[in-house]
């Protein structure tokens, strides 16, 4: 029984992580159809900021302070990672909006360097993080079954990113002008929006909530240059199965590829379970090729 | 461009070409880079010998260090006089972590640099993707890691264990220590399903029970499927083959859900020191590995090893088995080229039979029949500060056996 | 571009030039080096396919090493039959089979495994392409959809270790048609075999792209509801050119497996199949004469970088590709037309 | 033989913008379609070629068939030929091949390998670029060509494909009194052997070339008729000058 119960939670776990790795995805894709391929290494640029904010604690700080660092980490990822995003959009991205298909292989090439860049700095063998005390351990629901606290934190942490998207997009006067420029960029510039400052803002945003996740996975798994090439591929599932820049759609792809990993891997075995998920993606495309919400639209290339 | 003229289009032409020949060129000359390819390794006073690790992709993170023990093997020889009183000059590839790759950087350093031997791999894929290499143009290779066994390759000396100096005895341990219902879990790859393969035939014999066999692809990162999977068959052992990251997420996702090296035994063995580091001592902290040498091991040669290493690549560098048998073989090469007198593939091969060496896991020595070595065999605790303390070990080396010629149980394994 | 037909000519020029210079390359070069080369030109070939599919139609495909893949392991199943003299192939007694597999047995015939080699992708593209297709799944949809194929792929070879040889893949082969492999005279015959088949698959490429399909493929890409309302199904071209790719990606596998002498899953995974498109992106996209160099150039450098210094090579690609899709989209050869356009147009100037 | 709309609807999520549309267009007859923007004109061209499925309704076709039910090739190869309100010609063609492209009736993949054009579909090409006076050009990209000589192109390509029906969106559009008299022509001429649908804003241009109008409005019909019937409509004019002039926009 209590396996099963874990064998939810374990799929609602796995889903969070996905939908946090694919949230930044979602909207620079929803904004710009820019498909960026980098998007993983500014993941993995998050994970390397946990791991220089932990060495710094250790460095400079008393141990009892030691796992504050974590707090510290997350917003430092978000900055980092988001910086790094605003100035390779400026250099990079600018140049290809409405050329959805280079945007792929140009930012396949920047996350070759990214990831050449984290070898030639930190090495090539994996870093190890240290995850702070209050986060060892878990909740005992009964004898046995245990629930992880850094994947409820984890659960925990995507429902505050989702919300924050919400507020920001829906509540606030940027986030108006950012879906204005989803919606009709055209339109939107000639109401006199800088679509310009609006694209490299939200691409920072996305980019950073990348970092996030980045800093997350620092709990669950190694931190390496590779880190984000293990992600980018299911990120983009979770978009195209959720539907281009919906934040509903997004949670609901990644609840859906999530647990259907998960329940398949119990079931079959871990390879299998990975092949029957990505074909029933493919099938479920083929049924909807705009994914689960995407917002119709008449444009006459669609 | 409108209406160019004739003499502009031969002129694009012949730019284009231009660059294609640049190219072509760019290919050739690298050819007549290390040097004329007439001349062959023993000429000169110097001896070119081939390195062949990944230096990028994700193997890296295992081989750099095992290709910075056989330079530091390198420099000790050629310092004190190299070998036939020529200097010994290393020619470093990449495999890229792509198994063709090592094929063809194989080829290069055989065909093109004409090395007299080669120091490369890790993976079995990139060994199996060497072999008919270098059986083909008749080189030498030596290859640093445990393996699968099932293969005694004519052209390849195997310095790390075979299953009987790894795996076999580990079971058997862990069978008298742990329990009879062992788990096995392994990445997607030849090296775990062949050991698994040996774990059961040995299991079915002693008497013990195989509850689960699972594998999870290369680079897999969520673990708490696995770990539930293991809860509820309820196992005395993991026997544990996963390869490189998966191990960091297994570990760390093993102890989240509140298993420990109390409750569960785990017994690894793909995780070195250098592997520790990368999963966090905390979180492997009292689990078991198996291997040949650890950086503890007390032997005055290893005192002496790991000082240098650590001197030479800096303090905060761990010495591993894989390592330490990558240093060893430059030795032992180096020693057969010494007996025979020349570095002739044949020669150096006859010579090296039943050839000794002081390694720091022991006194280690070349089988003749198989082209492995004479190891000590020695299981090992991860402790808090990431080493390996031994907690078990043969009392004298033991014979290698690829094909487990000498179990009962092992027949029809091998074919 | 106005004057087409003087560019063809031009392109079927430099085309010569290339085929010469490989025809010639064993005699400067050493066997090392053909053998590289032959890898090469097997790439050159996959690159034209590549091509027509993404250059001309404007479809990215990012799962191209499948069909590369599924080429390459119908001919090394030969091959490794043909090494296991009729005894099980190694592989597969490690992994506890008894007896070969159904699948395995026709493939100790060497023409059926050409066959296969070609056939096998061809029918995997008109599945997939049907589908998708026909349900108007275009742009990075299709792109993105292409990598799920890849990783499908890639895995499922991985994890069938029986029957595909795992991570290991098939290697260790002996002799190709009774002749021995390692022969230096088998190794230039496969060599100037393939160079027979890139100018083969050039003429037939060539032959496409100069007739109206040519030009539809480019209407496609360029406006494809436009080409519907001009009462073509762009489906059916879409998934004509598709299959067809894929055949040539297969024939390239086939080719690459005797001169290499391993294929493993890792080919057909995402990295090399963008790998590819960067051959076609540096080349120069939309002209057959771009894939070409580039794939040969591309390649060249590669090995050439990657011996001498390897960790630049990632920086190297990495920079170039960002660079070339930045702000030179034609690739080299649309960059040596400018300069010439420039030089003809300076010309005239100074004529005037 | 007519082509006719029966109780035609479109909706997008629920808004209907075409709504219950019935008329009939008589053989050879240029009928313009009218109306503020938002009326519902495009949505009903795109309805009618197959660019959007409708609701409910049918358009009925050369007498019997129902061109609802099938997709947009087809609908083409039925004889019903769509020009769009933007001028959409291939950039990357000389204008002989834009218009090989549309001349060609098989259009399968094995005639676009192995056939060449026919003697007089190559004089049936050359015939057209002199109507619309782009001969001297034909070897050109459109690039280099004017936005009237691309209206032109356009409305050529539709010609050689020898369409029953024609569907024109704003011909017009963007054009000079000049380029717009030689259009109307254009238009008189190929009605001889072939009926054809406008929707256009230009109202002199309307009263000069139409045989028929259909007023629409929120997606219905509101009137239709003659030009001078209609202008002198109250309902219409209240339409109109309820949304200030914008007809003439």
């Amino acid at each position: 029984m209590q396996t099963y119960i874990l064998q939810i939670f374990n799929g609602i776990s796995v889903s969070s992580i996905l939908v946090l790795a694919a949230l930044g995805l979602a909207i620079t894709f929803g904004l710009m159809k820019v498909i960026n391929m980098a998007h993983g290494e500014f993941i993995m640029i998050g994970a390397y900021v946990t791991y220089l904010m932990q060495n710094l604690f250790v460095a400079y700080l008393d141990k009892s302070l030691f796992g504050l660092y974590f707090i510290l980490a997350i917003p430092a990822a978000f900055m980092v990672s988001g910086l790094i995003g605003f100035v390779l959009e400026g250099t990079v991205i600018r140049h290809l909006y409405n050329r959805p298909l280079d945007s792929i292989l140009a930012t396949w090439g920047v996350s070759l360097v990214l990831q050449q860049l984290a070898r030639t700095i930190f090495g090539a063998p994996n870093v190890d993080v240290k995850s702070p005390g209050w986060l060892d351990g878990g909740l005992v629901i009964s004898q046995g079954l245990q629930l992880p606290y850094k994947r409820l934190f984890i659960i925990a942490l995507v429902i505050a990113c989702i919300i924050g998207m919400f507020v920001l997009l829906y509540k606030s006067k940027t986030g108006r002008r950012i879906r204005a420029v989803m919606q009709n960029r055209e339109m939107a510039e000639s109401m006199g929006i800088n679509t310009r400052r609006v694209d490299a803002y939200t691409f920072a945003v996305g980019s950073g909530l990348a970092g996030i996740a980045g800093c997350a996975l620092t709990l669950l798994g190694s931190i390496g240059s590779t880190l984000g090439t293990n992600y980018i591929v299911d990120t983009f599932m979770v978009v195209v199965l959720g539907g281009v820049g919906t934040l509903l759609g997004t949670a609901a792809g990644g609840l859906l590829i999530g647990t259907a990993n998960t329940t398949l891997e119990f079931f079959t075995n871990t390879s299998l379970g990975k092949v029957l998920v990505f074909i029933l993606i493919i099938a479920f495309l083929q049924w909807r090729p705009k994914g689960l919400f995407n917002i119709s639209s008449r444009a006459i290339d669609e | 461009m409108k209406n160019i003229s004739l003499t502009t289009k031969k002129r694009a032409a012949g730019l284009i070409s231009a660059t294609l020949i640049a190219g072509l060129l760019l290919t050739g000359c690298s050819s007549s880079q290390p040097s004329k390819p007439a001349e062959t390794a023993g000429s000169g006073d110097k001896i070119k010998v081939g390195i062949l690790h990944s230096l990028s992709g994700t193997m890296a993170i295992s081989e750099v260090s095992v290709k910075d023990a056989e330079m530091m093997a390198i420099e000790e020889i050629n310092a004190s006089g190299g070998v036939l009183g020529k200097k010994i000059e290393p020619i470093v590839e990449d495999g890229a972590s792509n198994w063709p790759n090592f094929a063809e950087k194989a080829k290069k350093l055989l065909q093109q640099d004409k090395v007299a031997t080669v120091f490369g791999g890790w993976t079995s894929a990139s060994r199996k993707a060497m072999l008919p290499v270098f059986e083909e143009n008749n080189g030498l290779l030596w290859y640093p890691v445990q393996y699968e066994g099932m293969e005694a390759s004519p052209n390849i000396f195997y310095s790390g264990a075979a299953p009987n100096q790894q795996i076999v005895p580990a079971v058997e341990w862990l069978f008298k220590n742990k329990g009879k219902k062992f788990f096995l879990l392994g990445s997607d790859y030849v090296f775990p399903r062949t050991a698994n393969k040996i774990i059961k035939a040995q299991l079915k014999a002693l008497g013990g029970e195989t509850v689960a066999e699972e594998y999870t692809p290369l680079g897999h990162t969520d673990y708490s499927t696995i770990v539930n999977k293991i809860k509820a068959s309820k196992p005395d052992v993991v026997f544990n083959t996963l390869n490189g990251d998966s191990n960091v997420a297994f570990f760390k996702q093993l102890k989240d859900a509140g298993i420990t090296s109390k409750d569960l035994t785990t017994l690894s063995v793909s995780v070195a020191e250098e592997e520790v580091r990368g999963i966090g001592a905390d979180n492997m902290k009292g689990q078991l590995v198996s291997w040949n040498y650890y950086q503890t091991t007390d032997t005055p040669e290893n005192k002496e090893f790991v000082k240098k290493y650590k001197a030479k690549y800096g303090a905060d560098r761990v010495t591993d088995d894989p390592i330490e048998a990558a240093y060893d073989q430059v030795y032992l090469w180096a020693a057969a080229v010494k007996k025979a007198g020349t570095t002739d593939v044949d020669k150096v091969k006859e010579a090296a039979k039943g050839i000794e060496f002081k390694a720091p896991e022991g006194l280690v020595k070349i089988e003749g029949e198989n082209q492995h070595l004479w190891k000590p065999v020695r299981i090992g605790e991860v402790t808090a500060d990431g080493l390996i303390k031994e907690i078990w070990s043969t009392d004298k080396t033991v014979k290698p056996d690829p094909f487990l010629k000498s179990y009962d149980w092992a027949k029809g394994l091998s074919n | 571009m106005p004057n087409l037909k003087a560019m063809k000519a031009k392109e079927k020029l430099v085309f010569s030039i290339i085929v010469l210079v490989l025809v010639l390359a064993p005699l400067f070069l050493t066997d090392f080096r053909v053998n590289l080369l032959g890898k090469f030109i097997a790439y050159a070939i996959l690159a034209m396919g590549l091509d027509l599919i993404w250059g001309f139609t404007g479809i990215l495909s990012l799962g191209h090493g499948v069909f590369f893949g599924l080429g390459a392991y119908s001919m090394a199943m030969y091959l490794k039959l043909e090494a296991a003299h009729g005894r099980l192939p190694d592989f597969m007694s490690w992994s506890g089979l008894e007896a070969l597999p159904w699948f395995w047995k026709p493939f100790t015939n060497s023409a059926f495994a050409l066959l296969m080699a070609i056939l096998v992708p061809t029918v995997l593209a008109f599945f997939v392409g049907f589908l998708t297709f026909k349900n108007r799944i275009r742009g990075v949809y299709f792109s993105i959809l292409s990598q799920a194929l890849s990783i499908i792929f890639v895995v499922l070879f991985v994890g069938q270790q029986a029957y595909t040889g795992g991570t290991n893949g098939l290697t260790n082969y002996k002799t190709i048609l009774g002749f021995s492999l390692s022969n230096s005279s088998t190794k230039l015959t496969l060599y100037y075999i393939s160079i027979g088949l890139l100018i083969l698959t050039y003429a037939l490429c060539n032959f496409l792209v100069k007739r109206r399909i040519g030009r539809i493929l480019v209407a496609i890409r360029d406006g494809e509801n436009r080409v519907r309302f001009s009462g073509y199904n762009p489906t059916t071209y879409k998934i004509f050119v598709y299959c067809l790719s894929a055949a040539l990606a297969g024939l390239a596998g086939a080719i690459y497996v005797p001169q290499v002498g391993i294929i493993s899953p890792a080919e057909m995974g995402i990295v090399p199949s963008i790998e590819m498109i960067i051959w076609v992106a540096i080349g120069g996209r939309g002209t057959l004469i771009g894939a070409v160099i580039g794939a040969i150039f591309v390649n060249g450098l590669k090995s050439g970088i990657s011996e001498s210094f390897p960790d630049v090579w990632s920086y190297f690609i990495g920079f170039t590709f960002i660079v070339v899709v930045l702000f030179m989209p034609n690739g080299v050869v649309g960059l040596v037309k400018k300069i010439v356009g420039n030089l003809v147009s300076r010309r005239l100037k100074s004529l005037s | 033989m007519d082509s006719i709309l029966q109780n035609l609807t479109v909706s997008f999520d629920g808004f209907k913008a075409v709504n219950n549309v019935n008329t009939g267009i008589k053989q050879g007859e240029i009928r313009f379609f009218i109306g503020p923007n938002g009326a519902g004109k495009t949505t009903l061209l795109d309805a009618i070629c197959g660019r959007v499925k409708p609701q409910s309704g049918q358009v009925v076709f050369s007498g019997n068939v129902d061109v609802t039910k099938y997709s947009e090739h087809e609908i083409v190869n039925l004889g019903i030929g769509r020009k769009f309100q933007v001028p959409s010609v291939f950039t990357n063609m000389t204008v002989y091949e834009n218009m090989e492209l549309a001349v060609v009736k098989d259009r399968s993949i094995f005639s676009a390998m192995f056939h060449k054009l026919k003697k007089e579909q190559v004089e049936r090409i050359e015939d057209i670029l002199v109507t619309i006076g782009l001969y001297e050009k034909r070897f050109n990209t459109p690039l280099a060509l004017s936005h009237g000589e691309k209206q032109w192109l356009e409305i050529g390509m539709l010609l050689a494909q020898e369409p029953k029906l024609m569907l024109l969106d704003e011909p017009v559009a963007g054009m000079g009194r000049s380029e717009t008299d030689k259009t109307g022509e254009l238009l008189t001429k190929i009605a001889q052997n072939c009926t054809i649908i406008v929707v256009e804003h230009d109202m002199e241009f309307v009263r000069d070339y139409a045989s028929k109008v259909t007023v629409l409005h929120e997606g219905a019909i509101l009137d239709e008729g003659s030009v001078y019937d209609v202008q002198n409509n109250q309902k219409v004019i209240d339409v109109y000058l309820g949304r200030s002039g914008e007809a003439d926009a």
